[in-house]
């Protein structure tokens, strides 16, 4: 048990402080600071942080060199990423290209996909979007129905994806499409590579409870696609996916821990600013207790964070554990949310830039729902922790 | 003793349900998001139907006051999210009504012609005495619909008019389309139910504005009544809410089907099915013992308020989220009806009361009274062997 | 809507706590009061109790007179049961008797069983226990593998029983056996009586987290008991039973909630008794907001027993809803066990006579903890609220 | 940075737990609740182990402090739920080992020849100056195995020795053989450790009993550490115990069937209990960071202690409660152990500082002192256009 970093990695740690200092977007992650309205602005300056990133020195941290990386470890990729937490620094556009579809790649594409697809996704001149969900394959994500068809030498893919983010800025899609209808469901589907400028892929926003739309659904009508373009073989998508899904459940704990704890504090000044039967809410012990409460779950998320990476950096990946994490920490933004309105009263349904908090712990509130739900609802984590983790019958 | 409803009790409520079922459909309330402008047939159908002026806090025929009807009107306002202030209207006239300078008005609010809001909250509005009458400035908040209405009933100061601030309270009436107030859209999270804040300059209040009279406190007594009153009512608007999420969200798991099953067969989902049902009929057991205990006098009757409310104020929330829940991925986006459920009980769990602040009234009964309530209660027990 | 008491009904108010008043034993319900250590002493003076009751017209008091019963309706019962939980009177020993038994056997007995069971359970003279769950037919009661063998006139019973309260003092069991090994498993059952005193029944206590001792496993080999001592017609016990666990989940909700106020205002009592941190606890908004709650939940039983009540006057019956009470109740209590212990802070492993609270709330805790599992845990209840309430598919 | 358990720190993890398993099996804690008389076998094997010493607060050897260690044996003590005071051997020797007048009574204890124990609560206990020593009086509480001790540490006032009643606290060192005090059973609810209060009249303390010296804030000091390390090692204990109670279950469900199926299949089973093994593994990793911080000196370990003991507190009576209900019918049964889990956990959570407190000391890191530390942290952000 060695929980300190070493002087090379507080070092680094100083370094890309200061890099953030000087390099984050101008007003970016105070309250005054807008995001455009318009969504194509919108993906300029995030994927404009992309590059900057990349010119930094800071795209692909842990990434081995060949492919564009810096061929540092995971404790520096969580170094960066705490400190770019802990100054609010943007997510960037290409997320599920760097969390989700790079390691994927790095696990189950051959040599040349890697070298063709990774630097570029690392540079922001492509960016991935992820098709996995469907309308019928929600927690059921091996009831997908799009179909790849080989024609010739190509696939020709039909059917509907849903929750696609980012799709409206993406290069790149990676997709599953059932490639056998014959064989068990789990059996015969593939993951395809398709670009996003195909012809006869359409775009349509959803918006989101909280007014983003991040999210897409995207149809694909006889897109065709090389023969090529497929990441670990015909009919293996759903071992692909499963590794997907974990680096999607266990990693980044530590950076997201910091931006709850940046949350956390918000809370706490906003608390410090009301009162209730003329007492300081910050004051009152039953607000006291629960806050210290969140506290305490925002630090033990930081623990488990510490853990993953340690068993990533031990064994090399991540187990059914990784469910635990992602069941932590979006139970506990729920519990954020409503903390948050507890504590405004009756100023909680005021949403506009002059109410108390800017409507920044509505935003928690109504955003946190969607998190208990997307990247495997909480009952699918605990299915999975149950029957994987403790081994309770199917 | 009856805990139930009975026939004609019913029937109301089946009727007003059936109305909004057909004419505030979920097309409806998106399109009033859409345009925020109040439906005028919706109006005209609530005079119609007798349902605006339901409150007589004199009455004393078999339906008492009028509360436990009120509140079945409120819970299918809340469950077919209805636009329109249902509740502002009903408490408000209720106000109106004790005070005989205002009939003309409630006669044209109880037929549908015109349409009042009320300002929940004075932020400090306050009036001096001039010439010909007096002097109002300051800020009112959450004042619902006001964009929509032709009467706000405020409570505001008259200074000098009473010892201590609170007894310089009036009631008054106000009218929203005078040029010397301007009314802003507060951005409520609820979109079903738009609040404003309005701030009054120079704003001329005619004597006969005021209702029961100035000052000496009866403006307070009154927005008190009007405020536990409309807490009461907000709170069988949760229940019907949060009831309408619920059976929709069962009605869901009953269609929708993952790994080959429908996903009400899970337990999970069961479970979560029943603990929302064991809060929906909690809270409306809640709510119609409140009813109750206001249109008969009970001495209770407060403390059950603050009881209906702090609970469905709690179970609202929780009932609404978990149907979003339940609803998996599409249980978050604009285009589910979920988070209108949702965001409509948001609302009405912070206002007028939330349930911290009820609770804490309710402590003051349950806890800081316990003593003197047991001294009422222990008579002397003599005991004998058995 | 009508929820006042009529004049009568006042009156008869008045009549049950004066008499309750002067016939308590002595001592009883206060902190001093000792229950006899020895288990016969134990038995005797809750049946005194039973007969006491019988005498002064309060057994059956909404029972036909013909049964011996005071032939008034259930709101003169609710009143009783209210007032003589208000005054913490005993509960008698044939609880199981007249809640579960009684009401079973006029719903399913012959004219003739009721006569002759009915009016010696009231005076107290026949004390019921009631043999449904067995060691692999708990939750899953239609399992169970007690059998009944018709052997010339006479039913030969074998098999063992769990979970049967008062086992040790009663006369007589009401109990369930397989009468047909070939039907499916819900169809091949029959409610026998069965006396005590046979011979082959053997009684074994089992004792609980709370160390007391009222229930038992009980053992039957070979017992023989009358041909005719059958409720409800042979294979037909299931819907009998079925009848009687609707009694035991929705009945009594009344005095019970009188009772749990009783605790409550204890609790309270407590509270005002210490300090954390040198602020008085029930001055602390923590600890105040909680308390309140709870207040708010008994209340709210208080009213689903009215509601239950006025179905029962009105319908004659109760349907699946009843399990809500029964969820209601048990996890309120096991919330006020939690609260007890919260409030008792540092004090709480205290349990002895000089203690805060002489161990009262521990009591709640730890008996609170078998509320929520027998008559049906709350998973079961949830399981027939969805199934048979909301109509959710099996 | 490694967070995880090193090679010598699991085996030592499965030979306390082995042995534990071996010599403190459900049997042996059944017997010591009846007969009440700690194993001299415990007693030797731990001391042959060299498991009591474990804790050095000046080490800074490759061990550190000893703390990881410890929190392995703790949690070891928990799972099998020990008869045994290991803790306050632990913790006590950690603090007579401060002093160098006690060697040869650290001998004897680290070897297991004799029980220490420890007063955790001082009610009343002050002595005074008399011709050869200080007379003692008072009333010691929370002092678990005090019948068995040979040692108990205790912080007494003495009075005169400071400039407040805390400055006067001094640690001393009190036979429970005289017969000057009066041992008496407190009822704890926890059988398999019980609790103990002393009443001490005219105890003559002797020069030597005394632990680093008189008054002057000494004992405060000493006696506050105990007690921070005491409550970290019980938050291991909760762990042990709450992780034991979770895994037992877990087992049950695979044994048990209901409706033909086994229980372990239903997805309300498995949901309780991904829940509890996601407070299992949160307390545990609470624990693990706090005995990190506390043996590198890290500047939160205070803080980190209190999340730990106020996680786990709160955790682990959940699981073990949870637990009890997951055994249907028998978990609330005697002969079922379910219960000493749950008793055991209630203890734990409730001494030592329960989850109320050290919450509270969460509260003044989390809210009270977060403006300071956002000074610490915000240094200049100069911005420039992307």
């Amino acid at each position: 048990m060695d929980l300190s970093f070493n002087e090379k990695q507080e070092e680094y740690r100083q370094h890309s402080r200061e890099w953030l200092i000087h390099n984050i977007p101008k007003g970016w992650g105070t309250p005054e600071f807008e995001m455009p309205d318009d969504e194509s602005e919108r993906g300029k300056l995030l994927r404009n942080w992309d590059r900057k990133l990349y010119e930094g020195g800071f795209a692909g941290i842990s990434w081995p060199k060949e492919y564009g990386g810096q061929g540092l470890t995971h404790v520096e990729e969580i170094i960066f990423d705490e400190e770019a937490g802990k100054l609010n620094a943007p997510g960037g556009i290409n997320v599920l290209g760097k969390l989700l579809f790079a390691p994927t790649l790095m696990l189950f594409g051959t040599e040349e996909q890697k070298h063709r697809f990774l630097p570029p996704l690392l540079k922001g001149d492509e960016v991935w979007c992820q098709g996995f969900s469907e309308p019928n394959a929600g927690s059921d994500l091996a009831a997908i129905q799009t179909r790849a068809e080989l024609v010739g030498d190509r696939w020709v893919i039909n059917g509907q994806k849903v929750w696609t983010s980012f799709a409206h800025h993406a290069d790149w899609c990676f997709m599953l499409a059932r490639t056998d209808n014959e064989l068990p469901k789990h059996k015969g589907i593939t993951l395809f590579l398709v670009p996003m400028n195909s012809e006869g892929i359409t775009v349509r926003p959803l918006v989101q409870i909280n007014g983003n739309r991040d999210f897409n659904e995207v149809f694909f009508d006889n897109v065709s696609i090389p023969q090529e373009n497929v990441v670990g073989g015909i009919n293996n998508g759903w071992n692909v996916a499963m590794g997907t899904l974990g680096f999607e459940r266990g990693t980044l704990a530590l950076g997201r821990q910091v931006r709850f704890q940046n949350e956390f504090n918000t809370l706490v000044q906003i608390s410090k600013s009301l009162n209730k039967n003329g007492e300081n809410i910050s004051q009152n012990s039953y607000y006291r207790q629960q806050l210290a409460e969140l506290f305490v779950e925002i630090r033990i998320l930081r623990y488990h964070g510490l853990k993953t990476i340690s068993q990533l950096l031990n064994e090399g990946k991540l187990g059914p554990e990784a469910s635990l994490q992602k069941l932590f920490w979006s139970t506990m933004h729920l519990n954020m949310g409503k903390l948050g309105l507890e504590v405004l009263g009756e100023e909680g349904p005021y949403m506009g830039k002059e109410s108390v908090g800017r409507g920044v712990l509505q935003d928690i509130d109504l955003g946190s729902r969607g998190e208990t739900i997307y990247a495997g609802t909480s009952q699918i984590q605990k299915n999975i922790i149950a029957e994987r983790v403790l081994g309770m019958p199917r | 003793m009856f805990f139930g409803l009975n026939d004609e009790e019913k029937m109301l409520r089946r009727s007003v349900g059936d109305m909004f079922k057909d004419k505030n459909t979920i097309e409806h309330v998106r399109s009033f998001m859409e345009d925020k402008t109040m439906s005028k047939e919706m109006q005209k159908l609530l005079g119609d139907q007798g349902l605006l002026g339901i409150i007589d806090l004199d009455g004393s025929d078999e339906n008492g006051k009028g509360i436990v009807n009120a509140i079945l009107v409120a819970q299918e306002a809340g469950r077919h999210l209805l636009t329109y202030p249902l509740l502002e209207t009903m408490v408000g006239l209720s106000a109106l009504k004790t005070c005989s300078n205002h009939t003309s008005v409630v006669n044209e609010i109880e037929n549908g012609k015109k349409v009042i809001t009320i300002a929940w909250v004075n932020v400090d509005a306050k009036s001096r005495k001039t010439e010909n009458g007096y002097c109002l400035d300051g800020t009112l908040r959450e004042v619902p619909f006001a964009k929509d209405a032709d009467v706000i009933l405020a409570n505001v100061r008259v200074l000098g008019k009473g010892r201590t601030p609170s007894e310089e309270e009036t009631l008054v009436v106000i009218d929203p389309k005078s040029t010397n107030l301007v009314i802003r859209d507060a951005n409520s999270i609820d979109l079903t139910y738009p609040l404003f804040d309005i701030s009054l300059l120079n704003y001329h209040l005619d004597e006969s504005a005021i209702v029961k009279g100035i000052g000496m406190g009866r403006g307070k007594q009154l927005m008190d009544q009007m405020r536990k009153l409309g807490a009461l009512l907000l709170s069988a608007e949760l229940v019907g809410c949060a009831e309408r999420a619920l059976y929709d969200t069962v009605e869901y798991t009953k269609q929708r089907a993952q790994f080959g099953k429908l996903i009400g067969s899970f337990q999970a989902m069961k479970h979560m099915a029943a603990d929302m049902y064991l809060k929906v009929e909690s809270g409306k057991a809640a709510v119609e013992y409140a009813a109750w205990a206001l249109d008969s006098d009970n001495e209770e009757a407060e403390l059950a308020i603050s009881i209906a409310k702090s609970y469905t104020s709690n179970a609202g929330i929780q009932v609404c989220g978990d149907a979003i829940q339940m609803h998996g991925g599409i249980g978050f986006t604009w285009e589910n009806e979920m988070h209108l459920f949702f965001k409509r009980a948001r609302r009405s769990a912070a206002v007028l009361g939330d349930s911290y602040s009820h609770l804490e009234k309710v402590a003051k009964v349950a806890i800081d009274q316990l003593e003197e309530q047991q001294q009422v209660a222990n008579r002397e027990v003599k005991f004998v062997e058995v």
